[in-house]
């Protein structure tokens, strides 16, 4: 299945890119989508331990399973309001 | 941008004005306005560069749903008339309001509550970012350290 | 009307207009705004009688003297950059506004906290009253019964 | 000595006068002096017994001393803010 990984802030500044594709197995938990995710771009290792994730624009649990054109978005702290 | 309860609940790339947000505000059972303004506050950093503005960043299909249930959830523990959630996006100079909240309801306590609860709330939860921009050309993500 | 710590206090005969205060509150070191407006809100009385208007009067000399020693007591206790506070006096329809009162800080905490003291307290003690105006003429003196 | 009334709102419209000038004793308390107004105009007896007194713009007790020159307002509930 394919999933749409999405980066925001300092994530996306750290990747250089704001959107990737990710085939995974289906039903793969955001877990393991994070940890190919860090495979393939090592520099955002720390933030990501740090960072929330949302399926579908709504906050996520680290073993929710995603399922086919999903979108994953990855959450650094937030700094909102002021 | 109005949803099923008349909210007015928007990103803004441009400057917010109170006044446009004051239109919204008009209805014969308001007998309390509270409104909060945040604004970039001038600060130095550790380098001694003054602060120029903040680049704000949203996701936002994300924090728009995440408004409007803030919003829903006002609502639900207080009596509101009329409700207005703005946020910036882009660059906010120091001086410049990067939110604005404003709560009309039939009495004060209801309207200072809720205003209170959505910016605490907002901050919390809301997929919004900020950038610092420093005098010397720096930035720096808040909370990407 | 500016006290020696620069708020902007006075008893206003015409209509409160926002960005006239907005006007006021500009300064680097300001972080949150929170603004409060009172309006008349219209409701009947026993009689079925629609609210026109309140009629306001202050005992100027006075009200002027507690409003300034309100803001002293808010500095006293909250960080405040910037201060407004404007009363009406006389005729105040339906849906317009009898008070504003607009408190500039470095947090919004601090912003929050002394607006709601500001009104609290105002409502509380100062030489203000207020007439109902009803629909056939009548008028009847809040507290007044 | 002479001191000065001030009536405002409800007291005022009873009244039907806003100020007046009352001859006392030297240091007359303040509640003797609202006894005499209230001798003066019967009407505003009720309402005088729910309101404050305030000598020269500041709050006052019933038994404070009035001075040759002060003005002593009656203050019915107030009813500021919104």
């Amino acid at each position: 299945m394919r999933v749409t990984i999405r980066l925001f802030a300092v994530l996306r500044d750290l990747a250089q890119i704001a959107e990737l594709q990710l085939d995974l197995a289906e039903r793969t938990p955001v877990s393991n989508a994070i940890e190919t995710l860090a495979t393939r771009y090592p520099r955002l290792q720390p933030m990501l331990s740090r960072s929330a994730a949302a399926i579908n624009r709504a906050y996520a649990k680290p073993d929710d399973e995603l399922h086919d054109g999903d979108e994953l978005a990855l959450i650094p702290p937030v700094s909102g309001g002021c | 941008m109005l949803n099923s309860s008349g909210d007015f609940i928007a990103l803004v790339p441009n400057a917010l004005k109170i006044d446009a947000a004051m239109v919204h505000l008009v209805d014969e059972h308001i007998g309390g306005v509270n409104i909060f303004l945040g604004l970039t506050r001038g600060e130095k950093n550790a380098a001694g560069q003054a602060l120029l503005a903040l680049d704000y960043e949203a996701y936002a299909e994300m924090a728009l749903h995440q408004l409007h249930d803030v919003a829903k959830r006002a609502r639900a523990q207080w009596s509101i008339v009329k409700l207005v959630i703005w946020h910036r996006t882009g660059r906010v100079a120091v001086g410049e309001p990067s939110v604005l909240i404003a709560v009309a309801s039939p009495h004060r306590a209801e309207a200072f509550a809720a205003c209170r609860f959505i910016i605490d709330t907002l901050k919390a939860e809301a997929a919004i970012w900020k950038k610092e921009v420093w005098a010397d050309g720096t930035h720096t993500w808040v909370g990407g350290g």
